[in-house]
């Protein structure tokens, strides 16, 4: 069970452009979109660390950009981090799709693609899971629905 | 030779865990007194329901028609699904101000859903659950209700 | 609607014999619908379709307070409500760093293990029949009745009673409560073992469970499967025992693993925590401290901004409350990582290969609860 | 020794002699055949609604719960009821069914249990045919019905339907086998086909007490295969609920599901005559080697309850399986068949040969 300061360090040594907020309940990492496969596949496959468990995989829309939340778990030490990488172009976001390291992933990120919009490259078969294809992303804080949704 | 022993075996354990089977569901066929199904149109008089039933929300009256409620709103507010809606006008008291009194009391059950939000933050303890479970209608807005009855006024203990 | 003109489907040698089974299906237990490739009886693989029960729940979170948005968690997954509702109420208390009496910490462990004793009871229920004995269905009923009434006599309601309230619960117990309960532990114990002698030791339903669906520990953490399904193949992922919370820390109790893997572990774990269930209630409900129900919280529930992540075990497994709070008394964004929704998607691993009749009996044993998956 | 009996046929002659008083003999057979054919369509829709109300009150009673009592003092019109709904339910045509079949099959089905029911023994001389090979002229009419399940799954044009009636098509082709079997260790302790002929070698005591331990192997062989031939119990694989809904008879509505559904229950009726009278002496009273006091009293309850009783006591058996037990998968099914059952009633007839030779049996 490693504490957290020996996580960041080791998230430091494999990836050095993540910033780590401070006075969080868990210890959280900024890490750039592009470099997010790379680092948690050294993450997964270093026997220290080994996060083997992807708790969650979900997405929050902070209106100015959106941000993808990952939730790592290690089954044998049993501690715990949170990945979240920015992405700041709204209309088209993209970023790698974890599906070869997890197969959980898969179904996370259809679901973050259904309600978000959010674009998971080289992922199987990136289609909807709960709703039609015409509908909008609804949990993008812009999302305007004046049938179903009665604002109060 | 032990497959064949084993053979007869696996047959004879079978047919015990068959038999221990058949004897459960046997002693359920011949002691009928252990059946508990409520036959329920009949025993409607001695149906006793729990009394925090949740069944649907009131208000209480007393015997000389007066209740509770001072039409504050705070339960439309703490309402989740918006079941509740608060009519008050404006009616000079005593002294000739004009004060506000609960009008009307519209409650729709069939957007509640019994979370018991409204009984509980209700500052002067106007709303109750009551006990009647049987809500079906043939009407839809027989389902809207206004809780307090005609003609009944605010309660006044001595502040 | 025009009458069009149904192509007539000849079934080729290649083309793939799809029957789909679901939405209205007698043993999906709920709107699934599975979308089965057969090649004669044995299954070549299986696509579940979900989303017909979708009610947008996190989309609802973000416009109820936090003591509003408890009737909603209720309905996630209905048979664990109150472990549900317990998982945002620990959230909201961490947050605010608020310490809840030691009442209220007995009262919600004893609630949390008597709705997995029901949970279990109504999945012994649904999973006999799904493999053809009809009777297990009513023996299994009748005696969730008794767990039923004790909670109609506290709260009201008798499966989705929103009685937790982040700082404590709604009011307090009913006064027989702890007679009632300890009546049904004294009532359940004897009829647990019939239980076994009706189903677990019958040669037939042997033969049916045992040696399909088998789940090796990796296929159960790739795909994230948690709970009472997840230990059957060996991975001890229970949640009272890794981040304990309430009164588990306290309570001497064993978390239950099988090393079969297939149906029958599965089967045999769930049997077993039962029995766990009895021996923690047991150990709580005959010293329950006196002591107010609540602790002190402002009617309006504000979250300092920042981000809280609170699980908790439920009777399907690992369920993850993750918040977002900009400060104001509605959640930002609220994410409900839910048991069921990776227990899911692990059956068609496990099932290809198998008959149809098993894959019935492989779904029963993941204990799937729709409205979980969909939220 | 069983000479005082109350013998029904001085009451078909009496009938006799009272017609052939009035008509003529060609009309005399007319008639006769008539009220026999309205005696059997009685029979079959009494015994079709009692056994329905019987099996919901066995097994709600099994169940801990009450069963049907609402309709009629203890539910007892609830079948009546029941047929009533079915007869004014709509018969949905089925879009690209074959159209001939689909409506032939239920037909098929419950004539091929009418058949079965003319042969069997119900008391001392009431029978209405009694063929010299009459267990062979009643498996062959009951192994008829498995034609009616492959027309009704095939034509029904849903895969469900087709799923089901392939399994049934399997299961109830290869459970002839035993049934045939543990039927032929019997014929061949009693030396005669003839269903009378049985009862008859029936009459210093029942074979499953005379033929000792290969009757009793051969009488529970029979009980497992004739629960699996009539779709019942723990092989109910072809209208399985949980897995294909309904089975064959997914799509039918009315009054053909209600053929559908009579006729299971008459062929549970004509499994358990046969079984009574083959193993348990059908209306042969119970009687005890020499002790003639014992033996007269015997023979004054009537023949007729006698066999009533017996069937009614295997009735009750397989009712008391199908609630009990889960579900056999196909491949288990089959298996169970062909490696356990069959194995056991050749090796079972061989030593009942052996027996008869010796003349070990009583």
């Amino acid at each position: 069970m490693l504490n957290r300061q020996e996580l960041t360090d080791i998230i430091r040594g494999f990836e050095p452009e993540t910033e780590f907020p401070e006075g969080t309940q868990l210890l959280e990492a900024f890490v750039p979109a592009e470099k997010i496969y790379a680092l948690v596949e050294k993450l997964k496959s270093d026997n220290k660390s080994s996060f083997n468990y992807l708790i969650s995989l979900t997405a929050v829309d902070f209106l100015t950009h959106m941000t993808v939340v990952y939730h790592l778990e290690s089954t044998e030490f049993r501690h715990l981090i949170v990945l979240k990488s920015k992405l700041a172009d709204r209309e088209d976001p993209k970023i790698d799709s974890l599906t070869a390291l997890y197969p959980t992933a898969e179904y996370f990120e259809r679901e973050v693609f259904d309600l978000f919009g959010i674009r998971f490259n080289n992922h199987p078969n990136l289609q909807r899971l709960f709703l039609e294809d015409d509908y909008g992303y609804p949990l993008r804080k812009d999302f305007r629905d004046e049938i179903n949704i009665i604002e109060r | 030779m032990n497959s064949i022993i084993e053979y007869f075996t696996d047959i004879f354990k079978g047919i015990s865990s068959l038999c221990a089977g058949l004897r459960i569901t046997g002693k359920y066929f011949i002691s009928p007194g252990s059946i508990v199904t409520q036959q329920y149109p009949e025993n409607r008089a001695t149906l006793k329901m729990e009394e925090r039933f949740k069944g649907e929300i009131i208000m209480p009256h007393d015997e000389n028609n007066l209740h509770a409620c001072t039409g504050c709103g705070i339960c439309e507010m703490n309402c989740p699904n918006g079941s509740i809606e608060i009519i008050t006008d404006r009616v000079a008291n005593a002294e000739g101000k004009l004060e506000r009194v609960i009008d009307k009391h519209i409650y729709h059950l069939s957007m509640c859903t019994f979370c018991g939000l409204c009984v509980k933050t209700c500052p002067s303890d106007a709303l109750a659950f009551g006990q009647k479970f049987e809500h079906a209608v043939f009407d839809r807005n027989h389902l809207t209700k206004v809780l307090n009855q005609p003609g009944s006024k605010l309660r006044k203990e001595a502040k | 609607m025009s009458e069009e003109i149904i192509k007539d489907v000849i079934v080729g040698e290649n083309e793939d014999y799809i029957i789909n089974m679901g939405p209205q299906h007698p043993s999906t237990h709920g709107v699934l619908r599975f979308e089965v490739c057969l090649k004669g009886e044995t299954v070549k693989y299986l696509i579940p379709h979900i989303g017909y029960i979708h009610r947008g729940i996190e989309k609802m979170c973000e416009a109820n307070t936090y003591q509003q948005l408890i009737h909603l968690t209720d309905r996630m997954d209905y048979l664990s409500a109150h472990m549900n509702n317990e998982a945002v109420c620990l959230v909201v208390e961490d947050a605010l760093q608020v310490e809840i009496p030691e009442r209220v910490k007995y009262i919600r462990t004893i609630l949390d293990e008597l709705n997995r004793i029901a949970s279990h009871q109504l999945w012994w229920c649904a999973f006999g029949m799904d493999l053809g004995a009809l009777t297990s269905f009513f023996y299994g009923l009748r005696d969730r009745e008794h767990i039923l009434d004790i909670f109609e006599e506290s709260f009201g309601s008798r499966l989705l009673h929103s009685f937790v309230m982040p700082g404590g619960l709604m009011h307090d117990v009913h006064p027989n409560f702890q007679k009632r309960t300890k009546e049904f532990i004294k009532y359940f114990r004897k009829k647990l073992p019939e239980y076994d002698q009706l189903l677990t030791g019958n040669i037939i339903f042997q033969n049916r469970v045992k040696g399909i669906g088998f789940m090796s520990k990796k296929t159960a953490i790739g795909y994230g499967v948690t709970g009472p399904s997840a230990r059957g193949s060996n991975y001890s992922c229970d949640i009272r025992k890794i981040a304990p919370y309430g009164m588990y820390d306290k309570v001497q109790f064993n978390e239950i693993l099988e090393t079969g893997g297939d149906t029958f572990a599965r089967y045999k774990v769930r049997i077993a925590e039962m029995w766990e269930s009895m021996n923690i209630i047991e150990q709580l409900i005959d010293n329950i401290p006196e002591g107010d129900f609540t602790a002190k919280m402002k009617p309006i529930i504000k979250l300092p901004a920042g981000e809280y992540f609170r699980r908790v075990e439920t009777a399907r497994g690992e369920l993850a409350v993750y918040v977002v709070s900009d400060g104001n008394k509605t959640p930002f964004r609220m994410k409900f990582r839910t048991p069921n929704f990776s227990n899911l998607f692990v059956i068609n691993s496990l099932a290809s290969g198998h008959k149809i009749a098993d894959l019935i009996a492989i779904s029963g044993s993941l204990d799937l609860v729709i409205p979980d998956i969909d939220r | 020794m069983s000479s005082n009996i109350y013998d029904f046929s001085t009451l078909t002659g009496s009938i006799h002699t009272w017609l052939s008083g009035m008509m003529s003999s060609g009309w005399v057979n007319f008639t006769e055949l008539v009220l026999v054919g309205l005696a059997f369509l009685l029979m079959y829709a009494l015994l079709g609604l009692f056994l329905v109300y019987a099996e919901r009150k066995v097994c709600a009673f099994m169940q801990n719960r009450v069963g049907p009592n609402r309709v009629g003092k203890w539910g007892i019109f609830q079948t009546i009821a029941d047929l009533i709904k079915l007869l004014m339910k709509e018969l949905i045509p089925i879009r690209k069914s074959d159209p001939l079949l689909f409506n032939l099959a239920p037909f098929i089905v419950i004539i091929c249990s009418f058949l079965a029911l003319a042969a069997l023994p119900y008391a001392k001389g009431l029978q209405a045919i009694d063929f010299n090979i009459g267990v062979f002229y009643v498996m062959a009419v009951s192994s008829l019905s498995v034609v009616g399940i492959l027309i009704a799954g095939w034509s029904s044009n849903s895969k469900y339907s087709l799923i089901g009636a392939m399994r049934s098509g399997a299961q109830i082709v290869s459970y002839e086998l035993s049934v045939g079997l543990s039927l032929l260790a019997i014929v061949v302790f009693s030396g005669t086909m003839q269903l009378s002929g049985i009862v008859e070698s029936q009459a210093n005591g029942w074979w499953i007490f005379k033929g000792h331990i290969p009757a009793f192997i051969s009488f529970i062989v029979f009980l497992i295969a004739s629960t699996a031939e009539i779709n019942r119990g723990p092989f109910d694989l072809a209208e399985a609920e949980s897995e294909l809904t309904a089975g064959f008879h997914t799509e039918y509505s009315g009054i053909k599901f209600a053929f559908f559904f009579l006729a299971e229950y008459m062929n549970m009726f004509i499994v358990a005559a046969l079984g009574a009278t083959v193993f348990l002496g059908g209306w042969m009273p119970f009687h005890v080697g020499n002790w003639v006091g014992f033996n007269q009293i015997m023979d004054y309850i009537p023949s007729l309850v006698w066999f009533i009783v017996k069937t009614f006591f295997i009735i009750y058996l397989i009712m008391w399986i199908k609630w009990t037990f889960p579900r056999l998968r196909i491949d288990q099914l089959l298996t169970l068949e062909w490696k356990y059952l069959l194995p056991i009633s050749l090796v079972n007839i061989v030593f009942i040969a052996f027996i008869v030779l010796m003349g070990w049996h009583f």
